[in-house]
């Protein structure tokens, strides 16, 4: 395990180099110090925002509704996805639909979730949920599809019930392409949910950002974007600690 | 539920008893990219209860498409087949139990583990199954290889344990094809000899495939010839030799003769 | 108490200042009512939220009223609130020698295309008798685009266009506040559903947010320190929006004067020559129902 | 029924309601204009949502050849080698978690506010699943295939174009479908946040002054890019179809379902 | 490009003709999740160009290890093993070709492409590639099954065409990993004359693993016999027998004691 150490080095060397580039930058003057506040600066003002304590309760209503939004749609979009790619039939029907769905930026939905849902939580939640679930719909088919068919097969002749199928032969050969699009899923979830805040909102982090950058309050703009940078990338170092928990049969 | 009056017939009914097999007529037929292939034709069978049936042919001759057809893993095109005395149109593990050709192990479990995988899908408990898959991998000497994944294997060590995980699982009918493939002419021995023991103590009717003429007149009760293009039967002989077997056997008059009557019908199709 | 929904705009703009003021003074308390604060990235979503039926009473431009009743959402203007662009000014860099004049044929940022500052541009245009591009950068990238010389001035709104003249990175050519005749721009608005239902509590919100104008007018000092914190800014900048768009509020909302109708036309055809369509006449959207009386603070 | 009917009908039914509902006054027209009022805005003013098509057509061409040809080709090389695999795949991701939407317009100070900007935007907002995707289809991939290769002596990027790639055709394929989709999605948000052309920048400029038949002819615009779009990637799975004979995606239907969800009898 | 002075010397050193194989102290060790594996230890091994060379030993003996290090797919723990006189440090199919002992073709490709990959890889035209491809099919006896996928071919079936993809990149040295397991005995008869003719015909040095000591025996020039846990070479043996064999040999005596010989190695140590 000691190249898994190497690994680990070498990822915080690059985390650190990059943060240098940063502060280099900016202390030079080759980029504009105002347009982009040093490194230690940024850092400095996401110390002093953590202090407070309506930043802090920000934080936690928007990490709620994120949670909330993604234990909704990561199971929810799995399931539909996974009907999709064992049915030719609700494939044939569905998938198009979703595909085009996918591909309407969201956010003109915004209104109709207001109107749906008033403003407030599940209004977060909803647009959150909103925002994730066809990516997890499109990943889990195509994760499916690379399932191998020998494998099915065997365990159709143990008489493997459709759940059994799932759980025991679908997931874990899928995992990685799942674990993958969790990832990439919670990433559209944060920025659907921040969207929703920054739209319209009485608390939450994405609404304090949004006001940050219209008045040009760049330090805490970088640190806000730092902070919620912060949560997606413990998240999914999180996914990839299960992951790595998961899957070390593969080589 | 409410139909109770129908139910007694069930019970008149003569029912076959279990590992009976019967192929009756039975085609299969691919659609492929370029033509359609005729895999087996017009082919019948009858397995009674409890014996030993192998089945050896030229490579493409359609063997294993036969053992899949009995396994419910696919249907044939034309023809019945049943098993126990009941059409199979869904794999049954409770009736049939299969060892593929192709290891197919899931690489995500470790040998151990794969062995319980069926009886997991059961919900047999932790320990029991534990207990069944150590025995199954000593069965098939890999005592002590329990912790290891598939991909830690060698090829011989993979086939041993998918041949664990089918005994595993006991089923009155055990469908294997080419089990002994990738073994060693001594561990090929012992296996065959383990697996005669197993057989003679639970009774299970056994369908077995090979291309070792040797492997199988030592096995086998009845050994049936198949021939490609399209897969037919062209020989169905009585193996007469006493059981328990034994290696002198080989060199004998009667096992000779077997098998130069089925070495003919192969080389002739081949 | 019965619950008042309030729609805002943006955060550091001063309906958000009075309805706060309104919230910590407990002028709705005063009143018997509680109110409810939501604030919307901007107008159009601030009147859509009403529109939607989750805000009850909000402060948005007139225009958007006229817009909305052709679109199948009946509101009308139930007090007027400010009769000009307090705070807004186009400005340029500090180091740059051009006038009003000189930006015929150069590039002018604003917000985004239909919105306040859209409006503003294009006035500069036909006032000023000039033509140049209008440059959509959004509110975050005003300041960063005129610092970058991608845009030779940006119309821009408070307190960003003091911080950003004070900091002496910017400097003002033109003073909107000062130059825009004056015109019914913003006042507080209702759904006429709601004005029907509930009008004794479209009063009592009424009371309370001129209640609250008139404290801060009152109290420079308490408002200063609130528009410091909640802004995030200096109070010297703080400052400097107090005196320049607090103090130059309507402080009666009166809607009965006899220049209103004048006045809102005049601001329905800056809308119309920003693009907006289909708009009815001024006299539709006026509502006389309601005249503020201001709770006690 | 067959399914393409009963898309069909659902299709139709959708759009019956999108006309029905806001005429009935269910819905008030400034969330959703009937789809009459909707077409006849979109006609009125043909010509500016032709030119504001054209412009974003340009922008999404451009932003697809980096998002989708950069994140499979790129993928593909990081998921089939484990160092960089390793290295590499967690500040990927990690770096999209970065929330560039907020940051878009602090970044039109060096890209500018022409389609340069929301080339960068897309095609970043599209590479990054594309590329993680498909890096993550080729881990499923069996080795025994790569071995062999290697064994016949193919380079790297013969692996990558002979095997990998075709191995792993269901995941590039659908990388290519979010990514494809994401690229449009990226094209339009960042038109309607800082632009002075393409439909996003119509679709915003119309909002803003409620003009709501304005803005669902440009959504109306957007979803006709989509069929377009689907449209090609069908075409390109149909051409691929022969590659996937005998894989998982391959096969057909009635083989795999019932395992899958018929009840075990 | 400058060093001039020091290239004729390349010249000078005595150049190993092509096809040597020599292994010198090889280890080989894995490391597995629960232990370390020993799979090979101190192997060293001498083939002289253009020798058939048959591996034998029971199921997990290393034999695959050692053929995939040969082949440069796999580095080995210790010792140094060079192919025409130099190291392998990676797969060079001008040097050695391999069949695997695992089918491994590519799915999405059909029989004549799968054949014809090695050579598509190195740039041959369509048309020379589609030549060489059909013959080295009907070599394996499978005319007319080009065009098919894998999924559509039987398991000997798909073994053979992996054999024909190995054989129709003609590189020096050909590895074989239990090529013939999934025939039956006639077709592996005929593909094994046909093997020795090709091998006679090119000079080729091969080295073949089978389970079948008939087969060894019957094909080889030297049998080397291995043991398991750890994997060693426990015998080397010549086989006097003359060229061209015949099935007669089989029944003669120098075969069977070798065959004996061989035996006995086996049967103590699986
Ligand atoms: N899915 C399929 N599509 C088309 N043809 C097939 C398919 N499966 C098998 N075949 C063909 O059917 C015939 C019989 O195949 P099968 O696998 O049953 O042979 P086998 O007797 O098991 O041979 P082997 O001993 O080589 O395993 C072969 O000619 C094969 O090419
Ligand atoms: N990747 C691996 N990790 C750990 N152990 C391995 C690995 N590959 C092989 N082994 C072990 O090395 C030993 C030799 O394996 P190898 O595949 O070379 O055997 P073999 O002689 O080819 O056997 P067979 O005749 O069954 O194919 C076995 O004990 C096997 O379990
Ligand atoms: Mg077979
Ligand atoms: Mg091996």
């Amino acid at each position: 395990m000691q190249s898994g150490l190497g690994v680990k080095a070498a990822r915080v060397a690059i985390v650190v180099a990059l943060f240098a580039i940063w502060e280099i930058l900016s202390r030079t003057g080759i980029v504009n110090p105002r347009l982009l506040p040093s490194a230690s600066d940024t850092l400095a003002t996401l110390g002093d925002l953590l202090q407070r304590a309506s930043v802090r309760k920000d934080l936690a209503v928007t990490a709620t509704e994120v949670v909330t939004a993604f234990a909704l749609a990561v199971p929810v979009g799995a399931l539909i996805g996974f009907l999709i790619a064992e049915n030719r039939y609700f494939a044939e029907v569905a998938k198009p639909l979703l595909f085009f769905a996918f591909s309407i930026p969201k956010s003109i939905f915004l209104p109709m979730f207001i109107l749906v849902f008033g403003v407030g939580f599940s209004q977060k939640v909803g647009f959150g949920f909103f925002s994730t679930i066809f990516i997890v719909i499109m990943s889990t088919t195509t994760a499916v599809e690379s399932v191998k068919v020998e494998h099915l097969t065997v365990a159709r002749s143990y008489g493997a019930t459709p759940m059994q199928t799932a759980f025991r032969v679908y997931l874990p050969s899928m995992l990685p392409v799942l674990l993958e699009a969790l990832r990439i899923s919670m990433i559209f979830n944060l920025t659907g949910v921040i969207l929703a805040e920054m739209y319209a909102s009485r608390d939450g982090i994405g609404h304090q950002i949004a006001t940050w950058g219209e008045n040009f309050q760049m330090k805490q703009l970088l640190a806000g974007v730092v902070m919620i940078a912060a949560i997606a990338i413990a998240f999914n170092e999180l996914v990839r600690w299960v992951e790595a928990r998961c899957s070390h049969w593969r080589t | 539920m409410g139909g109770s009056t129908m139910q007694p017939l069930a019970n008149i009914a003569p029912l076959k008893p279990a590992g009976a097999i019967e192929v009756r007529n039975v085609g299969q037929v691919f659609k492929t990219t370029t033509q359609d292939v005729v895999a087996l034709d017009n082919v019948s069978l009858d397995v009674k209860p409890g014996r030993f049936v192998v089945l050896v042919g030229p490579s493409g001759c359609g063997k294993s498409t036969l053992l899949m057809m009995m396994a419910g893993l696919r249907q044939q095109t034309s023809g019945t087949i049943t098993i126990s005395g009941a059409p199979i149109p869904e794999p049954d593990p409770n009736r049939v139990g299969v060892v593929f050709q192709e290891a197919s192990l899931f690489p995500w479990l470790t040998a151990e583990e794969n062995v319980e995988f069926p009886l997991a899908l059961r919900g047999i408990s932790k320990n029991d199954r534990r207990a069944r898959a150590q025995e199954a991998l000593k069965l098939v000497g890999l005592d002590g290889f329990g912790k290891r994944h598939p991909h830690e294997l060698s090829g011989g060590m993979k086939q041993r344990v998918s041949i664990a995980r089918g005994l595993v699982q006991d089923p009155p009918v055990l469908l294997m094809d080419e089990p002994f493939a990738a073994l060693d002419e001594q561990t090929r021995m012992t296996m065959g000899d383990e697996l005669l023991r197993i057989w003679a103590a639970t009774g299970k009717t056994v369908v077995f495939v090979t291309h070792s003429l040797t492997e199988a007149v030592y096995l086998a009760d009845e050994v049936i010839v198949m021939s490609p293009r399209p897969g037919r039967i062209v020989d169905h002989l009585q193996v007469p030799l006493p059981r328990p077997r034994t290696y002198e056997m080989l060199s004998g008059d009667a096992f000779g003769s077997l098998r130069d009557r089925i070495w003919r019908h192969i080389r002739k199709s081949a | 108490a019965d619950t008042v929904r309030i729609g805002l705009p943006t955060k550091t703009y001063w309906p958000t200042t009075i309805a706060e003021t309104a919230v910590r003074q407990k002028l709705f308390e005063k009143e018997g009512i509680a109110a409810e604060l939501t604030i919307y990235r901007g107008g159009a979503e601030t009147f859509e939220a009403m529109a939607a039926g989750a805000a009850d009473v909000i402060l948005d431009a007139t225009s958007l009223v006229s817009a909305g009743r052709k679109k199948g959402v009946n509101s009308k203007v139930l007090a007027n609130a400010a009769m000009g662009y307090y705070g807004w000014q186009l400005m340029t860099l500090s180091k740059s020698t051009l006038g009003v004049k000189d930006l015929n044929g150069k590039k002018v940022a604003i917000t985004s295309a239909g919105s306040g500052s859209d409006l503003l541009a294009l006035w500069t245009q036909q006032d000023k008798k000039i033509e140049f591009t209008r440059v959509p950068v959004g509110g975050g990238g005003l300041v960063p685009n005129l610092l970058a010389g991608n845009v030779d001035a940006a119309v821009v709104y408070s307190p960003l266009s003091f911080q950003i003249s004070k900091s002496g990175e910017a400097r003002t050519i033109l003073d909107f506040s000062k130059e825009v005749p004056p015109n019914l721009a913003a006042g507080w608005i209702a759904l006429d559903k709601y004005v029907q239902d509930k009008p004794h509590l479209v009063q009592k919100t009424l009371n309370a947010l001129y209640g609250a104008l008139m404290f801060m007018r009152a109290n420079k000092d308490a408002s200063v320190k609130l528009i410091t914190e909640l802004y995030e800014i200096p109070a010297e900048i703080a400052a400097l929006e107090y005196e320049n768009t607090i103090m130059k509020l309507e402080t009666d909302g009166a809607m009965d004067g006899p220049k209103i109708p004048e006045q809102l036309q005049l601001a329905l055809d800056m809308a119309k020559a920003g693009g907006m369509k289909d708009l009815g006449p001024a006299s539709e959207i006026i509502s006389t129902q309601f005249k503020p009386v201001l709770t006690k603070f | 029924m067959s399914a393409a009917s009963v898309r069909r009908l659902i299709v139709i039914g959708l759009i019956a309601l999108w006309e029905i509902l806001p005429r009935m006054g269910f819905i008030p027209e400034l969330f959703l204009p009937s789809l009459s009022s909707t077409l006849a805005a979109g006609w009125n003013e043909a010509g500016e949502y032709a030119h504001a098509l054209a412009v974003t057509l340009y922008e999404v061409a451009i932003s697809m050849a980096f998002a989708c040809g950069g994140g499979i080709l790129l993928g593909a090389v990081v998921g089939s080698l484990p160092r960089p695999r390793i290295l590499i795949m967690p500040m990927v991701s990690s770096l999209y978690a970065v929330p560039l939407v907020i940051l878009y317009p602090v970044f039109t100070v060096w890209l500018g506010i022409g389609s340069e900007s929301k080339i960068a935007f897309a095609s970043i907002y599209g590479f990054l699943p594309t590329m993680l995707a498909t890096a993550a289809g080729i881990q499923t991939i069996d080795p025994q295939l790569l071995l062999a290769a290697r064994s016949m002596g193919a380079t790297l990027s013969q692996r990558l174009v002979r095997v990998i790639i075709p191995a792993a055709i269901p995941t590039v394929l659908s990388g290519l479908r979010v990514g494809g989709a994401l690229v449009i999605v990226g094209v339009v948000v960042s038109e309607m946040l800082i632009s002075s052309a393409g439909i996003g920048y119509l679709i915003s400029r119309y909002r803003t002054i409620l003009d709501s038949p304005h803005v669902f002819a440009g959504v109306l615009l957007v979803l006709a890019m989509a069929v377009a779009f689907n449209a090609a990637i069908k075409w390109i799975e149909g051409k691929a179809a022969i590659w996937q004979t005998g894989t998982r995606a391959g096969q057909s239907a009635e083989e795999i379902a019932p395992a899958a969800l018929q009840p075990a009898t």
